[in-house]
């Protein structure tokens, strides 16, 4: 485990044509290392995530991708990702698309080091698009639909703490988080926030991955944003819903781009750039 | 003050929740499902379980929430599990009582899509897809859909079947599939042959407008009736539910 | 969920012939609702557990269970199990074995309804015994060995608390507590306390369960002794050396059995035949 | 105060403990790989993450636990979390450096028995069984072994092979499997055939006494050596976790 700058890790473990799998459920989603890797322009890379959200919208539009791995490409409460939806529309993207179920199936067959996950759900358009191979039981006579593994070259997560060995710990969604970490083969950290390990007890803050499975850390704060660190700070719902007007307009996409990704340094600069008071209101709405 | 009348999307809520049962556990989906849910918590089902697939275990959120993975939905459930766990042990296991979802078009047999309008490959429309909702049709023992109703969202055909409905041989052998569809213009049930059936019209529908914005030959059940006006209480509670939306966390 | 007393629960959920994982690893053991089960006299019980420990010394010797299904039938860090040892020796009862790892890869495909559960674990001569199949993985080369699930008739469980509306909380060792609940066709529980869900959530309690999956719940303070609940009281460890020798003796256990198990009616009565101060000093080595 | 020299015991938790390397991930079995995981911790290896199979995620313990479940475990862990998640996700996917175990018998080929003396079927003892230990042969990177050797401990076949050792063909192909076997008479370890050999003695053994006490005929390094004495502040150590032990709470 090395403590590193965002920009560090991603130079170090985040390698053009690679699979990566940036985690997160609505909640805790890495965009501080998701910037970093537009800025560092990253190409070819296939990027997967039960929920593209705004940060995958981000990283086409910063063309770091040839293909998507997903089960749900909305901008979650507001409607749906429109830089995402042209390149599919347009077809400058591939896609491979499963249910959520099969996504977290696939990952936790990653993570427990198995050829299939098994899951008693019935068929549908999709697999019969992408067959879904059915596996007989040995002690019965059902058959059950299987699923490959899912093991991405580099699982990038956003965490509430690390401690000072490097162990990660959260509170709240986990969503797809602890399978994502559990099936990377290297696991590249943001946290809010470096504590000691005796101040992190005392918390109601959980473990998610122990420091041996850490490749890196960064303390990031405000790594999430716009996105939640639950207990933290609250979701900018305001810049999702921005971002429906937004993302439909390549050339507001592209100067965002440049505003707030490529002309920056650092988090710290895209922290100057957000509007007064707007992350002090998240914090209050999060209770703190 | 003002009281406005209820849009129809307003009313759908109340009539969806209606059709929630005390102590039932609902998985939630995006949306009109959310507020529906939400309101029967509020009136005749405090005890209702509300489960959203992001891995939230009976949630009780002080506020609607605007995704499904909110704060707010976070901050009073009772837990936060992995989705894996749920939807392998609680999902997977028919623990769900009914599926509530959402979507942009819905066949005569209940065949649910939100993927893609036009070619899958070749998307006049890329929509988001399943998320869990290929997986909650499967799997929760009934599932109460809720769409806009017109020739658009009711075609003869899908052009994606996100989440199965009824198979064309007859309703599911298993006795889970679509019960309810809720519309802006009527309430719908399956018959038993597993075909969307008319059940009840809002005031001011009638049959002819109702087939009218329908893709196919509408079943009829021998007696519709008409959806009961909204209570008073109804009303309160839905008014309470929307301004309390988005506003500060107390 | 009903709130029960432990012989209600087990009068009403326990019923001969049944198959039943009484849970928890070293913790958590509920010795209560299997003491409440010896004395209402079932019969012909499968007794499902990872460690049978000594509460299915005592249900042995109770003559409740036809069959064990285990994985390690030792005294956790003092050496064998002398009535299990004896009844085996002899021929008295049936067993079935697994490792750990196959008894929670069984419970875990109870728990998820799947028909068999995947492992990637080498053969010995207990897979020789007792062939376990291997199933083509469709997508690689790969086979893997597979385990049939186990779904109890009936877990039963001790935890630390339920709240008002009967949902169940622990802390600290899990073991193999969580997949034995989830895979019950029914869960039994006693708890320490009943308390507040607001009380609850100002401490590290965890969910356990949620009440929609639990039949009933009985309060029995001390339900798991002698052995422990975390932050709570320690492991009675001197019971645990003295079954060493008093299990070799089926007189002497006959005598345990009808002194603490027969001869009570109730769990507060098997409370005050402890020794004096035995049960205060387990409370203060908990920390408490 | 009096300073009682080391049982042979006692000495091999010391010379295990010196197997073990910084920063390794050991999977500690029941007994004296206890004593000596816990030993190694508290001198060359402070970082040493102990795992136990109750899913005890790197244990701190302040005092020697009697058994592998103790809450002395549980009190200074990173974390506890489910067996099933320990077995799926960090030892069959080969993240467990070292699996430390003890036995009833073990062979030539470190195959190990921990389930009976006597036919299965007809036992003359019953003893607990795999328990984890057939997993942790299947998965660690490698295995160290401890036992007493006699004839008894060291049969030429062992009665039941609970955790399979090096395949009668030559070592595992996948390079896991018995690295060390620890006894009360020397050190072992096992050659490119995958055959177990005497590597040390302990000081006062002879190699005639340790073919004694073996049911095959032992392989022998080129050039055994003698074990190292106990060093003052390997003593030292030892004993102060065995005062600690089953003491009172701090």
């Amino acid at each position: 485990m090395q403590w590193l700058s965002a920009a560090e890790a991603v130079s170090e473990y985040v390698k053009d044509g690679q699979t990566l799998y940036l985690a997160g459920f609505t909640h805790l989603i890495p965009f501080a290392l998701g910037h970093e890797i537009i800025r560092q322009r990253r190409r070819h890379l296939t990027l997967c995530r039960a929920t593209p959200d705004l940060l995958y919208e981000h990283m086409i539009a910063g063309q770091v991708a040839d293909q998507v791995v997903f089960s749900y490409a909305g901008n979650p409460g507001v409607g749906l990702l429109p830089v995402f939806r042209r390149a599919v529309e347009q077809g400058t993207i591939g896609i491979q698309e499963w249910t959520h179920f099969e996504m977290v199936a696939r990952l936790a067959a990653g993570a427990a080091g198995l050829p299939f996950w098994p899951l008693n759900t019935l068929d549908n358009e999709l697999t019969e698009r992408r067959p879904r191979p059915r596996v007989q039981s040995p002690f019965t006579d059902d058959q059950v639909a299987v699923v490959p593994p899912l093991v991405p070259d580099v699982t990038l997560v956003h965490t509430h703490a690390a401690d000072d060995a490097g162990n990660l710990y959260v509170d709240g969604l986990l969503g797809d988080i602890r399978e994502a970490v559990l099936a990377g083969r290297q696991v590249v950290a943001s946290v809010e926030q470096r504590l000691p390990a005796a101040q992190i007890r005392a918390t109601r803050l959980t473990l998610l991955l122990p420091a041996f499975r850490v490749a890196s850390v960064s303390v990031e704060p405000w790594g999430a944003h716009p996105s939640y660190v639950f207990g933290q700070y609250d979701r900018d719902t305001a810049f999702y819903r921005d971002w429906d007007e937004r993302g439909r307009d390549e050339s507001a996409v592209e100067s965002w781009l440049d505003e707030f990704v490529y002309g920056l340094a650092s988090r710290a600069d895209y922290l100057q750039r957000q509007p007064p008071g707007r992350l002090s209101a998240l914090r209050e709405a999060a209770g703190q | 003050m003002t009281t406005p009348p209820l849009t129809r999307r307003e009313e759908m809520a109340v009539v969806a929740a209606r059709l929630l049962r005390p102590k039932e556990r609902v998985l939630v989906g995006v949306g009109m499902p959310n507020l529906a849910a939400n309101l029967a918590k509020r009136l005749h089902a405090p005890d209702l379980v509300l489960i959203y697939e992001s891995g939230i275990l009976d949630a009780n959120p002080e506020t609607l929430p605007l995704s499904i993975g909110d704060p707010v939905l976070v901050r009073d459930a009772l837990a936060t599990i992995s989705m894996l766990d749920l939807f392998s042990n609680y999902l997977q296991t028919g623990w769900v009582d009914v599926g509530f979802l959402g979507g942009a078009q819905v066949d005569r047999r209940g065949n649910l899509n939100s993927t893609v309008i036009g070619p899958y490959d070749h998307p006049a429309v890329r929509l988001a897809g399943s998320g869990g909702a290929a997986d909650i049709a499967a799997c929760a023992q009934r599932l109460i859909l809720m769409l806009p109703q017109d020739r658009r969202h009711f075609p003869a055909r899908v052009d994606f079947v996100t989440s199965p409905g009824h198979p064309a041989t007859g309703r599911r052998p298993d006795g889970r599939g679509p019960a309810w569809v809720v519309t802006d213009m009527g309430l719908y049930d399956f018959d038993s042959t597993g075909e969307m059936r008319l059940r009840a019209l809002y005031r001011d529908e009638t049959v002819e407008a109702v087939q009218a914005a329908t893709g196919w030959p509408l079943a009829i059940h021998p007696h519709p009736t008409r959806v009961p006006p909204v209570t008073p209480e109804e009303y309160r509670a839905l008014r309470a539910l929307q301004q309390a939306r988005g506003g500060p966390r107390r």
